[in-house]
């Protein structure tokens, strides 16, 4: 029996007979969910708020990979300071695209600002060309994350068992942010209805800004998170953005939990697909999306959108 | 069994906010009835519940004695319904001639023909209608760019080309001068006749609701509180207390 | 205006057709190639335009039915040696079949939903395309392309190309100024009316995403014998937002505006090359400027110069 | 239209009009020159036109100067191809020349074949551009996936693997040296087994999953192909695992022993890989290459170069010698001079097999060791492993 699947599957064979091998993948699919959903989780937000799909966010992730790999790489900086320099970054970036351009066309109709983030994108990608070249950096490690940790059945690198950490510390962060600030809740109520809040004297056009800043920082803190093992280079954007494309739809548009979720379940799809059936990489990760859309054609936790009526 | 449109139970909630509270009401075939109410008394839902643009939670709509119940608004309107919208709601982009024309391409069950050349289909019923309607020196204006009150006029006449049995009118004079509202009011009167057309409206201005209809009947909190001939329902002590007594000089 | 196409308008379709026409007479294989091509991603363009003039959504993942025809086409003519008619009509069949599958689920969502699912739709494709090595080759791109000695000359396959494609344009002119085509812009004008005049606007969009699948299907298929071979990123999203920008850029709201816009930057994109490597940049100033300032394209700008220039009353 | 139509009838003339203008031999030339590949891109160019002007200042051939049409291959096929097609009808030039990855060669000889003209592939390697498609306008001056897939394959059994994981990017390349080292195994060493063939895409950064795999399959050789980035990135994902530790030796090809992978890794280079270069600045193998060594350097500014340029170089010296030999750029003439040519290069002597097109071109093999004077990794000891196919 084992001998056919192995036939069939080398992989699905180890992964049958290995559990330590198993028990990998498994913090492969949650490590590579977690980096996904950090920055997925920024395109969600700004979609929940400002009901934009921002095609830039794939190139805001890159530029945060790009920025640690000059602040850490390049002049010395600790890691983490990179990576924080990438996130107010590309939150500085943001304030600048929301308040000049984002502006003048949230009434305008979505292709316009569909395409106006795309044209943000081609611009950005040149910029990025202009600034670090086209060469394919890469970024080491942190120190102190480089080794491996063991876990007792297992050792595991360092860095991907951070980011199985991170990921969910953002998801509660988020959540907090949301219910128990006063912040948060405007956020919410601008959601619901803009004229509303508008009507009592708040600042909805500020909520907007500093929602873009949020969503936009944590691409940047994505891309730079990602940099070590998705090496900064021209053109990473354009599946990046795809990735989160499908995380958020098959999540529901809008839905933090459900971008966590999304972001998991595309973790898992990819790792223990290509592991089974290598071929099928992306395919896998595609798929997924049509059997939930085909259950629910508005993601899992995602709401019939409001447009109709 | 009579009833041209009858309407048994029907509820409507949304999330716990109940906007329609077991209405139960017929629609003779021929009159012309109002339905008044106070702003939110549900006299749209009620609407969009007969034409199919909401799924009603409870009860059954009937039509010609057949159950129409929760069909989409396409079909709906197939069947001899049709509707004007309290908003405008007119194709803005196109010709005030191709506004109509659609509408006739659809009745005619045309809509979906790939290979036949839309010029010359229905010309003339197209423009009769629009006469009839009095828009036809601006056939060719782009229906975005006409006066609001023109609008109005080209909403009724784009309903009056799916040949409806019954004609439902939402605030056909809504937002217009006392001037637009006497002539609209004029040709409504005037095309119900002409046309033999049931006429069942919503209606703010009560000048207009005791002059033209020959039944009324009340909403209030999506319940049907009074239903009967214009003199029933103004004499009508529940009514006077809770809607006309605020404004019963326009009633008088 | 209802009348059908104006006689100055007919006759300035006669005379670049008579342009085209005689391009082989000026003996440069460079200018052949350079028409033949645009007049491959004009006909990609307008069918796009269908889904996005008429029927008022946007794809973004239009790329992927324009694969599907130049793939099935480059396989079967090659690897199965099929002869040219059935393979490019089992091309055509494939990309159709699949644009109406994928518009059954598109349909069911407006807006950015469906914008995002088409793109979607497409990586599929994409990925399918890029893992089935055995069949296409992958990364790798399917060439040769066996191209039936027919048409496999310059010239020939100049004058089969566009052949091809003006029937094609003749084909989608009828179609969009027909009673579907109408309806159509009722739709996108204003679905919810549309549904209460009793247009089905659900099967509408979809047939109209049929339509366009089809066409670009066949845009797909001489894409693939032109260029002797076809390639994954023909399926990659960013072909798809080319494209859009294509319609865009000529205007979405005139039968013939994309095709402009494709000649357009087709040219622009070829000029650019040669003096920069910073195409992206180009593409994204102009389709700010487009946004921002001329949201009809080309041809909004072309009527807007003719009415301050004097010439308001004609078409 | 009518304008643009006008406009692109001007190009055209424009065109035209420049290629009538001398008797210059054009030579047309894709390198990748911005993206990810730019990084050989670069380095290839200055080899292509340090043999250009070398040609040049010795007179041309037969008095007639050699001009460069440089276009960007963008490592993307279907962007040569165009610019390939471009380069033919427009810019007139009478020769093809280089491409990096083996579907930008093979693109590229497709276009070859359909206009006419020679193509010379300096650097792709897939078997296929000199087998399946071969045709008669294409030549490869490179080394090819059969003789990389059998040098590995000898090395494996000297080391004396037993079970071999296989890596190899998805795509031609990949695929070709997967095949050519499978064929070799069953040549050199039939007991070994390839137990886990896995293929990360072209431009792949992150390798995790791989690597995971062949951690859970339990052998002793990791073979690979994975070039440039793709390695730098596999390397350093890898060690946290301790991939390299755990086994005999990692082989790859790919020219990962390269001066400009080694140098830019330093000490994040790991340890018991074995690979392959075409050139090493360090070991100059005849006084010959020690010349011509100097000018790179003197051209790209260091003194540690890198290894592409003595594969343009090499190109454009067979294409000189062709020229020359037949008394002109037609074709039929360069085909028939190209095959069965031999040339001395910076390297030694190669030639041009004429059945198939595919020049004899070694490579120099050796495990990757740290040294005293160098800060990074060198190969030692450097051994030449001739292409054939024993």
């Amino acid at each position: 029996m084992l001998d056919l699947i192995r036939e069939f599957s080398p992989g699905l064979a180890i992964l049958l007979t290995n559990p330590q091998f198993a028990f990998i993948q498994l913090l492969n699919s949650i490590s590579q969910g977690m980096n996904l959903f950090i920055i997925a989780a920024g395109l969600s937000l700004i979609f929940g708020v400002l009901k934009v799909i921002n095609f830039a966010h794939g190139v805001f992730y890159m530029f945060g990979a790009y920025v640690v790999h000059t602040v850490f790489m390049d002049w010395g900086a600790p890691f983490w300071v990179g990576a924080i320099a990438s996130a107010l970054a590309l939150g500085v970036i943001a304030a600048i695209i929301e308040r000049t351009l984002f502006r003048q066309i949230y009434e305008a109709e979505h292709l316009m600002q569909l395409l106006l983030t795309f044209a943000i994108v081609l611009i950005m990608g040149d910029l990025a060309k202009v600034i670090w070249g086209t060469e394919q950096y890469s970024v080491s490690y942190p120190a102190s994350l480089k080794g491996a940790t063991d876990l007792g059945i297992t050792f595991y690198p360092s860095y991907r068992l951070m980011l199985c950490i991170i990921g969910p510390l953002i998801l509660i962060a988020l959540y907090w942010f949301a219910e128990r600030t006063r912040w948060g809740r405007m956020t919410k109520a601008a959601t619901q209805d803009r004229e509303m809040l508008a009507a009592l004297g708040i600042n909805v056009p500020l909520i907007y800004t500093s929602v873009f800043i949020l969503g936009s920082a944590l691409a940047g803190f994505g891309g730079a998170l990602a940099a070590p093992f998705s090496s900064p280079v021209p053109g990473m954007d354009a599946t990046l953005i795809v990735e989160c494309f499908v995380i958020v739809i098959v999540g529901g548009l809008g839905s933090l939990w459900g971008t966590f979720v999304g972001a998991l379940l595309y973790g898992l799809v990819f790792n223990f697909g290509s592991v089974i059936y290598p071929n099928g990489q992306d395919v896998f990760a595609y798929l997924l999306l049509l059997v939930v859309l085909l259950i629910r054609p508005w993601g899992l936790y995602g709401k019939p959108e409001a447009g109709g009526h | 069994m009579s009833a041209l449109l009858s309407i048994k139970n029907l509820w409507k909630d949304f999330g716990g906010f109940v906007a329609t509270r077991d209405v139960t009401f017929d629609l003779e075939e021929g009159e012309r009835h109002a339905i008044i109410g106070p702003n939110g008394a549900g006299k749209t839902t009620f609407f969009n519940l007969i034409t199919g643009h909401m799924h009603p939670s409870k009860g059954s709509v009937e039509f010609r004695g057949k159950d129409i119940t929760g069909i989409p608004p396409h079909k709906v309107v197939k069947l001899g319904i049709a509707r004007s919208f309290q908003r405008i709601n007119i194709f803005p982009r196109m010709s005030v001639f191709e506004n109509v024309q659609v509408a006739l391409m659809s009745r005619e069950g045309q809509s979906l023909k790939m290979f036949k050349l839309c010029f010359d289909l229905h010309v003339a019923e197209t423009n009769q209608l629009l006469d009839t309607v009095g828009l036809l020196t601006e056939a060719e204006e782009t229906a975005g760019e006409l006066a609001y009150g023109k609008q109005k006029q080209l909403e009724l006449a784009i309903a009056l080309a799916e040949n409806p049995d019954v004609l439902l009118l939402d605030e056909p004079t809504a937002g217009m001068s006392p001037t637009e509202t006497g002539d609209a009011i004029k040709l409504v009167d005037r095309i119900t006749k002409e046309r033999g057309l049931t006429l069942l409206f919503t209606e703010h201005d009560m000048g207009v609701v005791f002059g033209i209809s020959d039944r009324i009947s009340v909403l209030h909190h999506g319940e049907i509180i009074a239903s009967g001939l214009p003199d029933d329902v103004r004499n009508d002590p529940e009514v006077r207390r809770i809607y006309l007594g605020e404004d019963a000089d326009a009633a008088a | 205006m209802t009348s059908p196409l104006s006689k100055t308008g007919m006759a300035a379709c006669l005379i670049i057709l008579i342009l085209c026409a005689l391009t082989p007479l000026l003996q440069s294989d460079y200018l052949i190639d350079v028409v033949t091509e645009i007049l491959i991603v004009a006909l990609f363009a307008l069918s796009l335009n269908i889904i996005i003039g008429y029927s008022g959504n946007v794809s973004f993942g239009h790329a992927a039915y324009f694969a599907i025809g130049g793939y099935v086409n480059a396989i079967l003519l090659t690897t199965y040696g099929w002869p040219l008619l059935p393979s490019a009509v089992a091309g055509v069949l494939a990309a159709t079949l699949t644009a109406a599958i994928v518009a059954y689920f598109c349909t069911r969502l407006t807006d950015i939903y469906f914008a995002m699912l088409t793109l979607a739709f497409s990586m599929l494709v994409w990925a399918i395309v890029f893992k089935w090595r055995s069949l296409t080759n992958g990364d790798d791109g399917f060439t040769p392309v066996h191209v039936p000695a027919m048409i496999d000359d310059r010239t020939a396959f100049f004058y089969f190309t566009m052949i091809v494609i003006v029937v094609s344009i003749a084909v989608l002119w009828v179609i969009t100024h027909s009673a579907f085509g109408r309806s159509l812009v009722a739709v996108r004008e204003n679905v919810g009316r549309a549904g209460f005049v009793g247009i089905h606007t659900r099967r509408m969009r979809w047939q109209a995403f049929v339509i366009a699948g089809f066409f670009a299907g066949v845009a797909g298929v001489l894409f693939g014998m032109y260029h002797r071979g076809m390639y994954v990123e023909s399926a990659f999203w960013t072909q798809s937002a080319q494209v859009l920008i294509m319609t865009l850029l000529g205007g979405i709201y005139s039968f013939f505006g994309p095709l402009i816009g494709a000649a357009v930057l087709f040219m622009l994109e070829r000029l650019t090359n040669e003096y920069t490597e910073y195409w992206p940049t180009v593409l994204g100033v102009i389709l700010l400027a487009i946004l921002l300032f001329q949201p009809d394209g080309l041809v909004g700008l072309g009527k807007r110069i003719k009415n301050k220039f004097g010439g308001g009353g004609s078409p | 239209m009518k304008r643009i139509l006008a406009g692109a009838v001007a190009l055209a003339a424009m065109g035209a009009g420049s290629a009538a203008l001398a008797q210059d031999i054009k030579i047309g030339v894709l390198y990748p020159t911005s993206g990810g590949g730019a990084i050989y891109g670069g380095p290839a160019m200055v080899g292509h036109n340090l043999a250009v002007d070398e040609i040049n200042a010795a007179g041309g051939i037969n008095g007639r100067m050699l001009v460069t049409v440089a276009r960007d291959s963008k490592l993307n096929p279907a962007a040569a191809a165009s610019a390939a097609k471009e380069m033919v009808t427009k810019d007139g030039v009478d020769v093809l020349m280089g491409g990096l990855s083996s579907a930008v060669g093979l693109a590229i000889s497709e276009v070859a074949k359909q206009e006419g003209i020679v193509y010379l592939a300096t650097i792709p390697k897939t078997i296929q551009m000199t087998t399946s498609k071969l045709h008669p306008h294409v030549f490869r001056t490179s080394s090819n996936t059969d003789f990389e897939g059998d040098a590995m394959a000898q090395l494996i059994k000297k080391i004396g693997g037993k079970k071999v994981c296989d890596i190899q990017l998805d795509y031609a390349y990949g695929h070709d040296l997967a095949d050519g080292l499978k064929a070799a195994l069953k040549r050199h060493a039939p007991d070994v087994e390839v137990v886990l063939d896995l293929r990360p895409k072209l431009r792949a950064t992150d390798y995790n999953v791989f690597i995971t795999q062949i951690m859970g399959a339990g052998c002793d050789v990791v073979t690979s192909g994975l070039w440039g980035s793709h390695f730098v990135d596999f390397a350093q994902q890898a060690s946290p695992f301790g991939l390299f530790n755990n086994i005999k030796a990692y082989i790859s090809g790919g020219e990962v022993a390269s001066h400009e992978i080694a140098g830019k890794m330093g000490d994040d280079y790991p340890p018991n890989v074995i690979s392959n270069t075409y050139e090493l600045w360090y070991h100059a193998v005849s006084p010959n290459h020690k010349v011509f060594q100097e000018k790179i350097a003197e051209k790209s500014g260091t003194k540690e170069t890198a290894m592409w340029p003595v594969l343009s170089y090499t190109g454009v010296k067979f294409y000189a010698e062709a020229v020359a030999k037949s008394g002109g750029t037609k074709s039929e003439g360069i085909i028939k001079a190209l095959e069965g040519m031999t040339i001395d290069t910076p390297v030694g002597p190669r030639t041009i097999n004429a059945a198939d097109h595919q020049a004899n071109t070694g490579q120099f093999w050796g495990p990757m060791v740290k040294k005293d004077g160098f800060s990074y990794k060198v190969m030692d000891p450097v051994t030449y492993i001739p292409a054939e196919i024993k």
